[in-house]
């Protein structure tokens, strides 16, 4: 059976480390699992959304080489939560792992600036 | 057969009730209501007149052309206001305590060490038990590395403070764990070099050792007096989840008491001053003993004082008197307890300071009524008349709920005042007007919410909550679950909401809903729980509460959902039917002056 | 050098204090801890004074030979019990309501008309307004239709009581919606051809109707004098989100005070009668009058005299004594709510009656521990000697905590009572015992929620709550969330869980978490605040609280993880320090009698 | 979009009526929606977690030959939440339905005797 964790789903063609790193740390602070997974697939909204609808938790996280997007798998694929570009500050990405955890423990989002 | 109007200007409403007249026989026929423009007692009330003269007509299809006869209330000539004071204060001289509770503090436990930036922690250091101090321009990573090599090298780490929301993810690559606490904003005020001690308790826990005065003099080694000393700090941090306590040599918490002032109560035959920080129970006996008051005046140059003189202004400039002219002649106390950013903080604390709210009651001026009576006849070209005082239209209107009779008591729960009146069994009215309504319980939530909106709190003490508890769902104040179709707005997932009108509007405010709801209930009940009992023992002509069996609730406050059955519970106590009133059987806690207006019609 | 060890022997546990002595040094080296065997005072209590023993040889490595003398406490001889009595009940005579609240009502709105089984509605109730009784019989989709035909008919259905859980599958096949209250357990008692209504109201809201009597008497016609009789019918049914109410010639819903009795206190010089329906602040008074105590007794033949005669008589077994011998010589009264079963009811309806808690202290004769020393030498083969007067070596003991000095009050919160010691400055001591303690709690807080089971409610007491929230993760009561790598026992999903030891204990009570932790922590408030300030009052050789410096928390109860910090947090008001003990700076607030026992050892 | 509702499946060796009906009864009496769907599949666990999987609530009910399974999507394919033979009593076909519900509404459940 796969873990309990917020799973997140990258293009094969970024590599996530810097900033993009941080995304990971903002669900770490928050106390959650993370489970990264290669993928060939490009597009953030439809990594994003592969990625939740493998979480145990529901929640996921697409890296694609438009941007990133936090996902839930009671939403439409094409509609995730939040989307940010890749051009987001250091502390978007890491606020957008702390609201991917923050989904599911059921506390407020901290709203990042800059997201649509 | 003729049809007449009785029109009702209060100060938040204006309510008319259109009857027909036929020899002995009133009948009534319809009614309207729609928002007092203006001040109430002034020309501008004309403009509310006509609309709310209007809607009737429109609910029984007549035109303003076969109206005979206006008659409007003549108005108790009182207003109210309300103001707030708190009366202590904490505040932290020298950086001694953080207490606040960080959503993700790091490890669990309890480290004492001396307080040293990271940076500074060197050799020297060895053997002794540190607490770092990593401020912002620490990555958490290097932060880790560093402790960890040091805690190779033979320096005990004990604990550590941190600037950034890092507990977590340092402690994660700590090889030995250790309590971290973060998110302090103000790191740069945390004194160096001081022996510190750092309490972070398990999820769903709160600190025990730093909580208690002998825990902090177990840690330190305080002799007796210091002890004595570190009490408001320990009392302080009673209930966090987290906290650091640092001993600096003059460091010091204080719960100050400010001095508030006296009131001075001047009655008919008797005077008294009462502290207000004595509470609100000494301030109400006291006003009770001055019965009737004069007037009330605070102490210059205090608080009390402030606070009167405020209300004195705004009545004055209200009613367009002189400042002088205006006399207090009843007030309502309430204890409350408000949030108060600490002074001397390091990590945005706040604390819960005691308050005390008042509402006074001011006798203005008769009201121009007879003024606005001639102003409307000329506009309307239908004759009108002051059709009666409004205490006694009241119960007229009252009388027609169903299940009651004389003698009958009603409470007029208002915005700015709570009034009541009486009628006896053959038929005599009496009345008073009490000081605390409507909007002193709006301010109580506004101010123990710590919210600074009076429009939201009013929202908050209309409506009841629910709680976002995922895109899709809400869970209600009762417990009951709602789902949408379509996902909710993000900003509000996993917040307190209020219910108004279909529509989800969010609160700012952590916590929850039991919290809110709490205050929400003890604001109704401290206001008119309290002053309803007031009223009816003023005007019981035995000046005992059990002699009066039935009392109906009317205004707009006893549209409240939750108002009336609480004042229902608690004068059952005594005996005493009370219930919102029907007015007509049909018009709820509405109508009841207009509809007295109308029905104490006679001809000729 | 030799080794000695002091050994307490409480009510709940065994506890020892191993130390070395050297001319007049006596320096500590360990401590054990174990539940007392069998009643205090007698020769079962030697297996566990051997046990505990045992447990501080172990802790620091030394054998039982090398032990040279034993110190036991001269117990003080009080026990304490504990009742309770409801003093209202609610009655309901033919039946008139239900006030109960089906998770799933049907509908929304209110409903009048004539109750009728279904299968009764004919042609000649066209024209007619009807409430379908519909028992569990008949299908669901079978009074849905019967109603859409009846409807169609002309006959006025304009509610529904319904027997089993079927309310919204019925509305949902009707045309014309109505509410349908469903659940009902006893539908056979529902009186037929009578006029009922029914109110539902929207999810997340309660009643208005039914819960104001001016609502029932707009619905029913009522006169004034009716409107009187139904009011505590109306009072039963605020906060509902749904209820019926019934009109039946000679149906009635009463209030009933029960005759509880009054409380006969002695006094040394006073004698005082109390009503015990009057509450416990009068109660209280009286016993505060009459101090010293010298016996209470309660009225034959009444609750109150029951109540106490229960008490006598467990103490009397217990004590191997006489019931005339025992005398109860402390009382502590609590008022407080329970649920009980509303007689009458046709749904399972639980009304909140008022009741009173009393904890009773009663001295019992010396207990024999001169008799336990010897057999324990017999059986040890070591010198055992009745060390020191429990009181007094607890005070020894407490002064270990950090930060204490003489002069010093203790409050010793055990399971029957709460004993208070002062020593001071010049090292006089001397103590009270009062009635009130853990027990008490408990037992507060396993009647308040009807729990009837002392072990459950002792563990509610003990232990934080949460509340699984979905099949992997529970939140806790301060908010926070926890996550399970496995599925959660489908049991306990949705439930109240006290958290114990690592495992999830489901609680069979609905509601939410707010309102069991505020009986929880009332409960507390109720007995040990009270007494803790009670006990100091009485101890403080001026009879004034604010003559006390320092306060030292000790005993099982001290161990909770929310009572030492409410007495903290109420005492500072007196400017007192008071904390839970920590003696010797290690063992929190356990040890402290041992710990004077060795302490209090002098050579020859 | 797909509707927000408890995803029934069930083995088109099936009928939906009689007993059974009672399952779409209990969800309906606790303010659910449910949406049924035929399936090639007999198993009623498999039913069950391909219910759960596509249910935008997470719940799926599975009727297969061998009994009725009620699932949720983060639980694994071969351990649903409850499962009942097909003989077992119209209650308890009720209750299953209602628990479906309250595993969403959260609420506890009602346990059917006779289930595992
Ligand atoms: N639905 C409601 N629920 C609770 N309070 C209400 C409601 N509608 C009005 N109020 C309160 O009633 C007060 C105004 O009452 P009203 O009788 O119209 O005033 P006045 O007599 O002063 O003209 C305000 O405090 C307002 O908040
Ligand atoms: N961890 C705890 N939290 C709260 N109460 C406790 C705890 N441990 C014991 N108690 C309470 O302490 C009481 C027993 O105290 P103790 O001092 O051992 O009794 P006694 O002095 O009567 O022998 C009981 O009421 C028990 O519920
Ligand atoms: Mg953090
Ligand atoms: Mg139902």
């Amino acid at each position: 059976m796969e873990n309990i964790a917020i799973n997140i789903y990258y293009s094969n063609s970024l590599k996530i480390n810097g900033d993009l790193e941080e995304i990971l740390f903002g669900i770490e602070e928050e106390g959650l699992p993370w489970i990264v997974t290669e993928s060939e697939e490009k597009d953030s909204k439809v990594l994003g959304n592969i990625a939740s609808q493998s979480s145990k938790l529901g929640v996921g996280i697409g890296i694609g080489i438009d941007g990133v997007t936090l996902h839930h798998d009671k939403l439409e694929k094409y509609k995730p939560l939040f989307t940010f570009p890749l051009s987001s500050m250091k502390e978007t990405f890491r606020m957008l792992g702390m609201n991917g955890a923050r989904l599911i423990k059921g506390e407020p989002f901290v709203i990042p600036k800059g997201g649509k | 057969m003729k049809l007449i109007v009785g029109i009702d200007i209060g100060n938040a409403t204006t309510e008319s009730t259109l009857a027909q007249v036929d020899g002995e026989k009133v009948q009534v026929l319809s009614s309207g209501i729609v928002k007092t423009t203006g001040i109430k007692g002034t020309k501008e009330n004309i403009k509310g007149v006509f609309k709310s003269l209007q809607k009737a007509l429109e609910n029984c299809g007549k035109t303003l052309e076969e109206v005979s006869l206006i008659r409007i209330n003549e108005a108790a000539p009182v207003i109210g206001d309300v103001a707030m004071e708190t009366i202590t204060e904490t505040i932290i001289t020298e950086s001694t305590m953080i207490g606040h509770n960080p959503s993700t503090p790091g490890g669990i436990g309890i480290g004492v060490g001396i307080s040293l930036p990271i940076e500074d922690i060197k050799k020297d250091h060895v053997g002794v038990e540190v607490i770092a101090l990593i401020n912002k321009d620490v990555d958490f990573q290097v932060a880790a590395r560093t402790i960890n090599n040091l805690v190779k090298m033979g320096v005990n780490i004990t604990g550590a403070i941190v600037q950034k929301d890092d507990a977590v993810l340092i402690n994660n690559r700590l090889d030995r764990k250790i309590p971290i606490i973060d998110e302090v904003l103000h790191i740069e005020k945390v004194p160096v070099n001081m022996k510190t001690a750092i309490e972070v308790s398990e999820k769903g826990k709160v600190i025990s050792m730093l909580s208690n005065p002998y825990g902090i003099a177990t840690l330190f080694d305080l002799t007796p007096e210091e002890t004595k000393m570190i009490m408001p700090l320990s009392r302080a941090l009673i209930g966090n989840r987290s906290a650091v306590v640092i001993k600096t040599p003059k460091g010091d918490v204080k719960s100050k008491i400010i001095p508030a002032g006296e009131l001075n109560i001047t009655g008919e035959s008797k005077k008294r001053s009462v502290r207000v920080d004595r509470g609100s129970k000494e301030i109400m006996s006291a006003i009770k003993a001055c019965h009737p008051v004069n007037d009330i005046y605070g102490e210059t140059g205090t608080n009390a004082g402030g606070m009167l003189e405020k209300v004195r202004v705004v009545m004055a400039q209200l009613t367009d008197q002189n400042v002088k002219n205006i006399k207090i002649q009843d007030l309502l106390a309430v204890d409350t307890f408000v949030p108060q950013k600490v002074v001397g903080g390091m990590a945005g604390e706040f604390a819960m300071e005691n308050a005390i709210g008042v509402a006074a009651m001011v006798k203005a001026d008769k009201l121009q009524m007879k003024m606005v009576a001639s102003n409307l006849e000329e506009k309307l070209d239908i004759a009108v008349e002051v059709g009666g005082v409004e205490a006694e239209m009241a119960i007229i209107g009252s009388l027609t709920t169903p299940g009651t009779t004389k003698p009958l008591a009603i409470l007029d729960m208002g915005a700015g005042s709570t009034d009541a009146s009486i009628i006896t069994k053959s038929g005599e009215i009496s009345s008073c007007h009490l000081a605390g309504a409507g909007n002193m319980v709006t301010m109580l939530i506004d101010r123990e919410l710590g919210l600074g909106d009076f429009d939201l709190a009013e929202d908050i003490k209309k409506y009841p909550l629910a709680k976002v508890e995922s895109l899709f769902h809400i869970r209600h104040e009762d417990g009951s679950v709602q789902f949408f179709d379509t996902q909710l707005d993000p900003g509000i997932f996993a917040r307190i909401v209020i219910l108004k009108d279909g529509e989800m509007q969010p609160l700012e405010i952590d916590g929850n809903i039991e919290k809110i709801k709490n205050i929400r209930r003890e604001a109704k009940k401290k206001v008119f729980v309290e002053n309803g009992i007031r009223a009816l023992v003023r005007i019981s002509p035995t000046s005992n509460i059990r002699d009066i069996d039935y009392v109906v609730l009317v205004g707009g406050s006893a549209l409240d959902f939750e108002i009336p059955q609480m004042i229902t519970d608690s004068l059952a106590h005594y005996g005493i039917v009370a219930g919102r009133g029907n007015i007509r059987g049909v018009e709820g806690p509405r109508n009841a002056v207009a509809t007295g207006l109308s029905l104490s019609y006679r001809e000729g």
